[in-house]
C-alpha cells in the first residue's frame, strides 16, 4: 500500500455518532479501522495532507476537529518516533495500539453478526408454520431372503456329525422312539369315520373295538389327539363319558 | 374456505389416524364435508399417482406412503432385514434339510442340547413347516423344509442339496469326497 | 420410471431430510434429475394449493406441511409456539452461522462472554451439531449449522444468508438485502 486515501469524512461522521469517543488513540483506532490500514503503513504526512484538504472543501474550520486531529497526529508522531529509536524492541504504545485494534475490529464483527441475528429473527417469523413429520413406522420384513450356499448346510451338518463323532453319538446311534405298531392318524380317521356314522358312541365302546393291546393304545391317543384339536367333543354322562362329533365336523 | 389443503396439512404433520369428528369440530365443518374431502384428495392420489395414499380407518383418516413404492421406501430408509441365519440356527436347518422329515427330538438328541426355540425360530422365518406327526409315543411334530428354503439356499429341489459323505466311509476318503462335493453343491446352487 | 411418485413417497415416509444424492443413486438417476423431479413436485403442490411443501436444504429434500396452514396444525396438533430463540442466542447462532465450522471458543472471543450453554441449548434444538475436532491442542470441537436450521430460517442454502454489513454498511441495509435473498431459493415456486 503506497498512498492510502483516508476517508475522514466517514472517520468524522462516525465521530458525531459516538458519544464515547475519547482521546486522539480512539481517532487513531478509527482511522485505521476504517480505512483498513496496518500501523506500519501510516504516513502522518499524508493523512495530513488528506485532512487539510478535507477542511478546505468544508470551507470552514471545525475547531473541535482540528484539535481532535492535532492530538491524533501528536500521538501518531510520538509513537512513529519511538518505533524508530528503539528499533526493533517492544513499544508499549504500539501494542496496546494492536491490541485495541483488534479489540475494535472484533467489536465490529460481533456488531455486523447482530445485525445479522436481527436479519436471521426476521426469517425465522416468516418460515414459522411448516410442520415436519416423524418417520413412517416400516412394516418389518418377515420373510427370510438372505441368499445362502447350499455347501453352508452340508458344511453345518458335517461341524455337527464331527463334534458328534468325539463324542460318540453318530445318527445310527441316535435312539430313536420305537415306532407305533399301530398308527394313531389311520385310527383317527377310523373313530372319525364312526362317529359320523352312528353319532356320539360311548367312549368304552369306542375302545373295545380294538383288537390288541397297541390298537387300544393307538384308540386311546387318537381320541387324546382329536379331543386336543377340537374335532370331538367329550362329555361325562355319570355312567361314562359320552364321545361326539364337534359341530362343523360331521361332514 | 379450501379445507381439502388443511387437511392434508393436519393429516401430513400428524402422522397417526386423525379422528373424522376432530376435523370437522376443529374446521367448524360437518364430518360428511371432512369425508367428501377426503374422497377428493384420496380419489386425487390414486388418479395422479402420487406417492401419497389417503387411508380411512373407521372413524379417522391417515396418511401413508403409497405402498406400491413399499420396496422403494424400505430400501431408502434402509429398513433391516431380520439378521442372517446364526451358526445355530444352521446346524438345525441343516439336520432337518438332510433328515426330513425330522422332529425336534431327533435335532436335539444330534445336537445334544435344546433346540425348541432355534426350531421356532426356523418356523416363523418360514424356512421350515410342520408337516404332521410322527407315529411314536408323544406323536412329535415332523418339519420339512419350505418353497422359502429352497429360494435362500438356491435350490430347484431337494435332490439338489450337497450329498453327504456316508458316515461309514474312511474319514480321509469322505472328507476328501466331501469338499468336492461341497464344491459340486456350490456351483449346481449358487447357479440356478 | 415415474420417479416424482417414489420420491414423493420416500420423502413423506423419511419425515427428515433426504439427502439428493442418495435418492439419486438409489433410483439409478443423476442428481439433475432428482432435483428436477423436486422441482415438478414442489411447484404442483404450491400451483394445486396443496397442503404440502417440499423444501430443499442444502444438499436434500424434505416434505412439510404448507406455512399458510401452521396455524390449523398447531390447533390439531394441540403444539404450542416454539419459544423464540432469545437474543443471546440468536447471536452464538449468528456467530456459528456464518463462520463454520466455528469452536465454541471463537464464539466466546467474539462475544467475550462464556457461551458453553447456548451453545448446549443450539445442540439441543438441533440448529447446530458438532462436525469433528480442530486440530490445535486440546482438539476442541467444531460446529455447524444443521438442515433444521436452514428449515426454521427459511432458507434453502447457507448460501442465502443475509450478507453481513460491511465496515461502511449499516444494518438495515443488510437486512433488506436478506429479506430479498430468501425469496431467491428453492421454494421460489411456492409464493405467487
Amino acid at each position: 500500500m503506497a498512498d492510502p486515501t483516508f476517508h475522514l469524512e466517514a472517520v468524522v461522521k462516525s465521530r458525531e455518532r459516538l458519544e464515547d469517543f475519547d482521546g486522539p488513540l480512539s481517532l487513531i483506532l478509527q482511522l485505521l479501522q476504517k480505512n483498513r490500514v496496518e500501523i506500519k503503513d501510516i504516513k502522518i504526512a499524508s493523512i495530513l495532507d488528506q485532512y487539510l484538504a478535507y477542511l478546505a472543501e468544508m470551507e470552514r474550520m471545525d475547531l473541535e476537529i482540528a484539535s481532535g486531529f492535532a492530538a491524533m497526529a501528536s500521538h501518531l508522531m510520538y509513537i512513529k518516533a519511538r518505533t524508530l529509536l528503539r528499533g526493533t524492541e517492544e513499544i508499549e504504545e504500539m501494542d496496546s495500539l494492536k491490541s485495541s485494534l483488534e479489540e475494535l475490529r472484533r467489536r465490529e464483527l460481533l456488531e455486523s453478526l447482530r445485525a445479522a441475528s436481527e436479519a436471521l429473527e426476521a426469517l425465522a417469523a416468516g418460515a414459522e408454520g411448516l410442520f415436519t413429520r416423524t418417520q413412517e413406522p416400516l412394516e418389518p420384513i418377515k420373510e427370510y431372503s438372505h441368499s445362502h450356499l447350499a455347501s453352508e448346510l452340508a458344511a453345518a451338518l458335517y461341524d455337527l456329525l464331527g463334534r458328534g463323532r468325539e463324542r460318540a453319538a453318530l445318527p445310527q446311534s441316535v435312539p430313536l422312539p420305537a415306532p407305533l405298531p399301530y398308527p394313531v392318524d389311520g385310527k383317527a380317521e377310523e373313530l372319525l369315520l364312526r362317529l359320523r356314522e352312528s353319532g356320539p358312541t360311548e367312549l368304552g365302546a369306542l375302545f373295545a373295538l380294538s383288537r390288541s393291546r397297541s390298537e387300544l393304545a393307538a384308540a386311546l391317543m387318537a381320541v387324546l389327539e382329536l379331543y386336543r384339536n377340537e374335532k370331538i367333543t367329550l362329555e361325562d354322562t355319570g355312567r361314562g363319558v359320552m364321545v361326539g362329533l364337534r359341530a362343523g365336523e360331521g361332514e | 374456505m379450501e379445507i381439502d389443503g388443511i387437511i392434508e396439512s393436519i393429516l401430513f404433520a400428524s402422522g397417526d389416524p386423525f379422528p373424522v369428528g376432530r376435523l370437522a369440530s376443529l374446521l367448524d365443518v360437518s364430518e360428511a364435508e371432512v369425508l367428501e374431502a377426503a374422497k377428493r384428495l384420496a380419489d386425487f392420489y390414486a388418479f395422479e399417482k402420487r406417492g401419497l395414499r389417503l387411508l380411512r380407518l373407521e372413524g379417522s383418516l391417515q396418511l401413508c406412503s403409497a405402498p406400491e413404492n413399499g420396496e422403494w421406501v424400505r430400501r431408502a430408509l434402509d429398513a433391516r432385514k431380520p439378521p442372517r441365519l446364526s451358526p445355530a440356527a444352521l446346524e438345525v436347518l441343516a439336520v432337518i434339510a438332510y433328515n426330513q422329515p425330522a422332529t425336534r427330538l431327533l435335532v436335539e438328541q444330534l445336537r445334544g442340547v435344546d433346540s425348541g426355540y432355534t426350531v421356532g425360530l426356523l418356523v416363523e422365518k418360514g424356512l421350515i413347516e410342520p408337516c404332521g406327526r410322527l407315529d411314536v409315543p408323544g406323536r412329535p411334530v415332523l418339519y420339512r423344509t419350505t418353497a422359502a428354503f429352497l429360494r435362500c439356499f438356491g435350490l430347484s429341489s431337494l435332490e439338489e442339496l450337497p450329498p453327504l459323505g456316508g458316515p461309514g466311509q474312511g474319514s480321509a476318503e469322505a472328507e476328501a469326497g466331501a469338499g468336492q462335493t461341497v464344491m459340486e453343491g456350490f456351483e449346481d446352487g449358487a447357479r440356478p
